[in-house]
């Protein structure tokens, strides 16, 4: 190995400057009505708006509550919105933002306080799903005495594995209108989340989950708006997965035609 | 105030208390017991810090590992203090775990031929780690929650905060519970507890772990009198980001990433890891490939002799994945470009990372016997939480997302056994100690407290925990931490928070989450302090400590709770019936030791 | 704020949209005849003729006639007409839907069923000239 | 965990769409269907005019010559065109191809549709481009 200087941008981080952001406050308890609320504070090129969060929590006013966890973009726990448009806090970073910053709770979903939703119907919907591998009749029965894996070729889990990447996040329901008109709708993760087992080759479970998704409000009250893939801090494009359900579904549809 | 009943309760929704759930679900399935099983969370299931596992699962694999070689890797990995039993039990369900998570749908990566691949990883004599991806913690815990939803019979309780166990008589009997969303307290009756809480990485200020790894669990078990055991020992991770700490997985330097100082020379060699070895063609247990504990030795080692590099105001080394190509690392390693990109603002294809260590594992917790029980009947632990003495002084890397899975059913089976044949205790036993924890919240939030900050007490305690407590220590160091946790715990007698509302107040958590803390952090340093050798990752500077000492500290160290007085410490023997203890060696020096 | 609190009252439901994946398939076929045929289309017919744009003779009565009153000519009805009649249909029943007019059943009936009307009617003069 | 009692939130307002520029620009997609539908309603015209005779075929080509249907058929026009922009990224989302075990780059798929736009124009440019 050579033994030159390794060159690396030694970042030049701290570009500090104050910033001044707005965060939508709800406190059930206190008050019917939602308000603004302004905070000024400092932030440097790093800065992330969940670090921005932690920050008020931590010096300005701790009585402000939002969800978060890892800060490494993959618990799923901090989305927010951004100005108007879903982000997670922790892969938001100040630095892309002149001027005002809103801070708001996901859309579509009921707020709790601050910037806490109610979640469990999102929870609801991806549990509909059977969000599970289904082998009603595997082959090979798992044997702990002589377990034994399916095989799957790298072909196989690529037709896949994009639409396993979901961490949960729920920024596509807060992106996809059609939820937020119709909340029955199962909306883009779920759907996603049924395509995805539905894919895999170990899989036999479509026509059970084929039930739930070719319903009004499965697979058919999506009209591709696409807003939920633009969201998709993971790059799943639930679009994809839930107009490639539409296929499947019509599919499914033409087979009970045909099976009477 | 709630009142529910459940057979078995599980304190954590991570992968250890998912499969704890599914475990136990399937256990009294097959005998025929119908229970009820409830899976209490103080954050959704899926954003549990098993989440954020990256690199990968240990079991053997190929036709030419073995148990016994996988047995050897962990007790050495552990210098010698593991319970050899239970590495034993491990090794030989690892597999059949693994490829149970596969017949549940885990993505895992694979070969041409459709068979689960396997990648190197430090401290393995053999390449024998499952993956999928970078990103195994991520697919395991979302095919465990998943996989959950198939059994009615586990009622989740999501965002529910667990504050305190019931026991009475030596047997735990429930546990009491404040719902998040509404600052209702609930009871919840039980047969059998399981505690899956995670680890306690947040007691350290630079750490790869997420904001909810406080230590719950571990602090409740032992406020009611089970031992933490071996607390000293905290792993740091050799390569994290500069600033953040988020993890970069060991799985870059498996793959044959470097790690190289700001010369561009591979310092490891000069650490008994070497000789060096060629590039793109990595070796187990040599240089990269060596354990953490050693790696996170040696970046302190370069730091003091001045040969580390800048990033901000870190001192860094840099991990070198360039020469594997930009195809392979995209395939191999996807999240970890893409952290490093979002966070630092570096393409791992292009330059370098520059990374430094930062606490990352709790290898104590919770004394459990090898069925998982705790000193307190009925009451089990599993997971990182849990001291069943798999892990010693140093865990090996990509041991404990198997071991979630290993213990986490044996945990479920065990609860479910007793469950089978326990009856409920009375109610009233429940309310009287709910009503404690009503008078312990009403205290913090409208008592007369001077008005102590959360926030302080939390930094101060960060602070001591990292600057007495870091990779290598010294007797004045964690004299003064110790004494610094002795007198935060005094100072948060009178702690207070401003937030009253009863709707999610996450100020009051914070406040719960910190006293926890402090207690555990206690531990920990009373443990440090008192292992009066260096072993693992516990490393002393101190003269004449500088070497294991098998004669006097081959022992695990237990420390007991006494309320407000200090916590004391006893001294316990390791289970060492299989494997004598040796000279730990990697690299050339470890060649001639054992096989 | 406070304005959520609908509880949901009914429980899942099964209902199977057996129906909507006819509507969708028309929808698509409708939007690639609208996305490829239909620009050159307007292009020739609705702005190049009336223009004078096109040679003599090249959309006369005769020649035009002879065109549309025959077999490719019914298909040809069928993609430029029919089809995207049913896309537009779609779309319009959705927009309704996006923007809270009327109710979406129907709503459906009125757009398949226009749809389907104007198709029949498009079809038919085909079949009429031919036959005549 | 049973919990099919959630709470819904009302739908949206019907103006939800202008809040963001995304949603406009789908909005504007959906109503391409409106120049659409005014061009297909006038060859239906046209046919039942060509059914009717020579003199009402040359009727249908001087209404099709007045300036607002000219118009609206040009918007026609360019609505056919944007909604083929749109159009034709979403396919290889909803039908990706593979061949081989390889999916066929979304690119290849989009330009795969345009020369389609093309061909058809040319098809009909040696069908009526001439006398």
């Amino acid at each position: 190995m050579s033994t030159e200087q390794i060159t690396t941008k030694s970042v030049s981080t701290n570009n500090t400057s104050i910033k001044h952001i707005s965060v939508k406050r709800y406190l059930p308890d206190s008050s019917a009505e939602a308000y603004w609320q302004q905070y000024e504070m400092p932030v440097d090129d790093s800065t992330s708006l969940l670090d921005a969060l932690n920050h008020i929590k931590e010096q300005l006013d701790s009585t402000l509550s939002y969800r978060w966890s890892c800060r490494m973009a993959i618990c799923g726990s901090c989305g927010v919105m951004v100005n108007g448009i879903p982000k997670l806090g922790c892969k938001t970073f100040l630095r892309d933002y002149e001027g005002e910053i809103r801070i708001e709770p996901l859309s579509h979903f009921p707020v709790q306080r601050d910037l806490v939703v109610d979640m469990e119907i999102f929870l609801e919907h991806l549990a509909a799903v059977k969000p599970y591998l289904i082998d009603d009749n595997p082959v090979k029965p798992y044997d702990p005495k002589a377990p034994e894996t399916y095989q799957q070729t790298p072909e196989q889990l690529a037709r896949y594995k994009q639409f396993a990447n979901c961490i949960n996040c729920g920024l596509c329901y807060s992106a996809c209108p059609q939820f937020g008109l119709n909340p029955e709708f199962l909306g883009p993760a779920a759907l996603t989340l049924a395509h995805r087992y539905n894919l895999d080759s170990r899989d036999h479970g479509k026509k059970q989950r084929m039930t739930e998704l070719n319903r009004h409000e499965g697979v058919w009250s999506c009209t591709f708006v696409g807003f939920c893939s633009q969201v998709c801090p993971k790059h799943v494009d639930p679009a994809a997965a839930v107009n490639q359900g539409k296929v499947e579904a019509a599919k499914h549809t033409l087979i009970a035609l045909f099976k009477g | 105030m709630q009142q529910r009943d459940f057979d078995i309760v599980i304190v954590g929704g991570g992968g250890a208390g998912l499969r704890a759930a599914i475990g136990a679900a399937e256990h009294a399935k097959e005998h025929k017991t119908p229970q009820r099983i409830a899976l209490l969370s103080k954050v959704y299931p899926m954003r549990s810090h098993t989440v954020a596992a990256e690199g990968g699962a240990a079991a053997v694999t190929s036709a030419e590992d073995s148990h016994q070689a996988h047995f050897d890797d962990t007790v050495s990995g552990g210098d010698w203090l593991v319970e050899q039993g239970v590495v034993d039990y491990f090794v030989h369900h690892a597999y059949q775990e693994l490829v149970q998570m596969e017949r549940w749908g885990c993505p895992w990566s694979r070969k041409d031929d459709g068979q689960v691949q396997v990648r190197r990883f430090g401290g393995m004599k053999t390449a024998r780690t499952w993956f999928a991806a970078d990103k195994t913690g991520f697919h395991m815990l979302h095919t465990l929650f998943q996989t959950s939803l198939k059994y009615p019979e586990i009622e989740r309780f999501d965002e529910y905060f667990v504050l305190d166990l019931a026991v009475h008589e030596g047997a735990v009997i429930g546990v009491i519970a404040l719902q998040v969303a509404t600052g209702e307290l609930t009871l919840l009756r039980a047969k059998a507890v399981i505690l899956a809480t995670g680890g306690a990485g947040r007691l350290f200020r630079f750490n790869t772990n997420a904001g909810i790894v406080t230590g719950d669990g571990m602090a409740m078990a032992y406020r009611h009198g089970v031992a933490l055991r071996d607390m000293e020992f905290v792993q740091y991770h050799p390569t994290g980001l500069p600033g953040s700490g988020i993890l970069i997985t060991e799985a870059c330097r498996g793959e044959g990433g470097i790690l190289l100082n700001k010369d561009g020379y591979r310092y490891l060699q000069d650490y008994g890891l070497g000789p060096e070895t060629p590039l793109g063609k990595p070796e187990n247990k040599y240089m990269e490939l060596g354990p953490r504990d050693k790696l996170s030795q040696a970046f302190w080692q370069e730091q003091q002799a001045g040969r580390t590099g800048k990033f901000g105001d870190s001192d860094v080394v840099y991990l070198d994945l360039r020469h594997l190509g930009e195809k392979y690392i995209l395939e191999r390693l996807p999240f970890i470009c893409e952290l490093a990109k979002s966070y630092i603002n570096v393409d791992p294809v292009k330059e370098p990372i520059p990374i430094r260590p930062a606490v990352h594992y709790t290898m104590g917790g919770i004394e459990t016997d090898p069925l998982c029980e705790t000193s307190i009947a009925g009451l089990y632990a599993a997971g990182e939480c849990a001291s069943v003495g798999l892990h010693g002084a140093n865990r090996l890397g990509s041991n404990s997302l198997t071991e979630l899975l290993v213990f986490g059913r044996l945990a479920g089976e065990q609860a479910s056994k007793r469950a089978a044949q326990t009856e409920w205790a009375d109610t009233r036993l429940l309310e009287a100690q709910a009503e404690r924890q009503q008078a312990t919240l009403a205290r913090l939030c409208d008592g007369e407290g001077s008005g102590e900050s959360w926030v302080e007490l939390k930094h101060a305690m960060v602070q001591a925990m990292e600057s007495g407590c870091g990779i290598y220590r010294t007797e004045e160091g964690m004299r003064h931490s110790l004494e610094t946790m002795r007198q935060l715990r005094e100072r948060y007698a009178k702690i207070r928070v401003n937030d009253t509302s009863k709707i999610f107040n996450t100020e009051l958590l914070e406040c719960i989450e910190l006293g926890y803390g402090l207690d555990i952090a206690e531990a920990s340093c009373l443990g440090a302090l008192e292992r009066r050798e260096s072993r693992g990752a516990h490393q002393r500077l101190d003269e004449g400590m500088q070497k294991r000492d098998d004669v006097n500290y081959l022992k695990h160290s237990q420390v007991f709770y006494q309320g407000e007085a200090p916590a004391e410490l006893r001294w316990q023997d390791v289970d060492v019936r299989f494997s004598a203890p040796a000279e730990r060696a990697y690299g050339d020096a470890g060649k001639g030791g054992k096989v | 704020m406070m304005e959520k609190l609908a509880i949901n009252e009914h429980g899942p439901q099964h209902k199977q949209a057996f129906d909507e994946p006819l509507w969708w398939s028309l929808f698509s076929a409708g939007g690639v005849c609208f996305a490829v045929i239909l620009p050159a289309v307007i292009l020739f017919i609705a702005i190049c003729l009336p223009l004078g744009l096109l040679p003599a003779g090249a959309l006369s009565y005769e020649r035009a006639s002879n065109l549309l009153f025959s077999v490719p000519g019914f298909l040809f009805v069928g993609a430029v007409v029919c089809l995207p009649l049913f896309h537009a249909a779609h779309r319009l029943r959705h927009g309704l839907f996006d923007i809270s007019v009327g109710n979406d059943i129907l709503n459906k009936k009125l757009m398949y069923g226009a749809a389907a009307l104007l198709s029949v009617l498009a079809l038919g003069l085909v079949v009429a000239g031919m036959l005549r | 965990m049973h919990k099919s009692s959630s709470q819904r939130l009302p739908p949206l307002k019907r103006n939800w769409w202008l809040k963001h520029r995304f949603f406009k620009l789908y909005m504007l997609r959906e109503a391409t269907v409106l120049p659409l539908v005014f061009f297909t309603l006038c060859l239906l015209a046209g046919m039942v005019a060509l059914l009717q005779g020579a003199d009402s075929w040359q009727g249908w080509i001087a209404f099709m010559g007045s300036p607002i249907v000219l118009l609206l058929n040009l918007l026609a026009l360019a609505a056919s065109l944007f909604h083929a922009a749109t159009f034709f990224v979403l396919f290889p989302r909803v039908m990706p191809l593979r061949i081989a075990g390889h999916s066929l780059p979304d690119k290849a798929i989009v330009a795969g549709q345009w020369a389609g736009v093309v061909a058809v124009a040319l098809l009909f440019f040696w069908l009526l481009g001439r006398a």
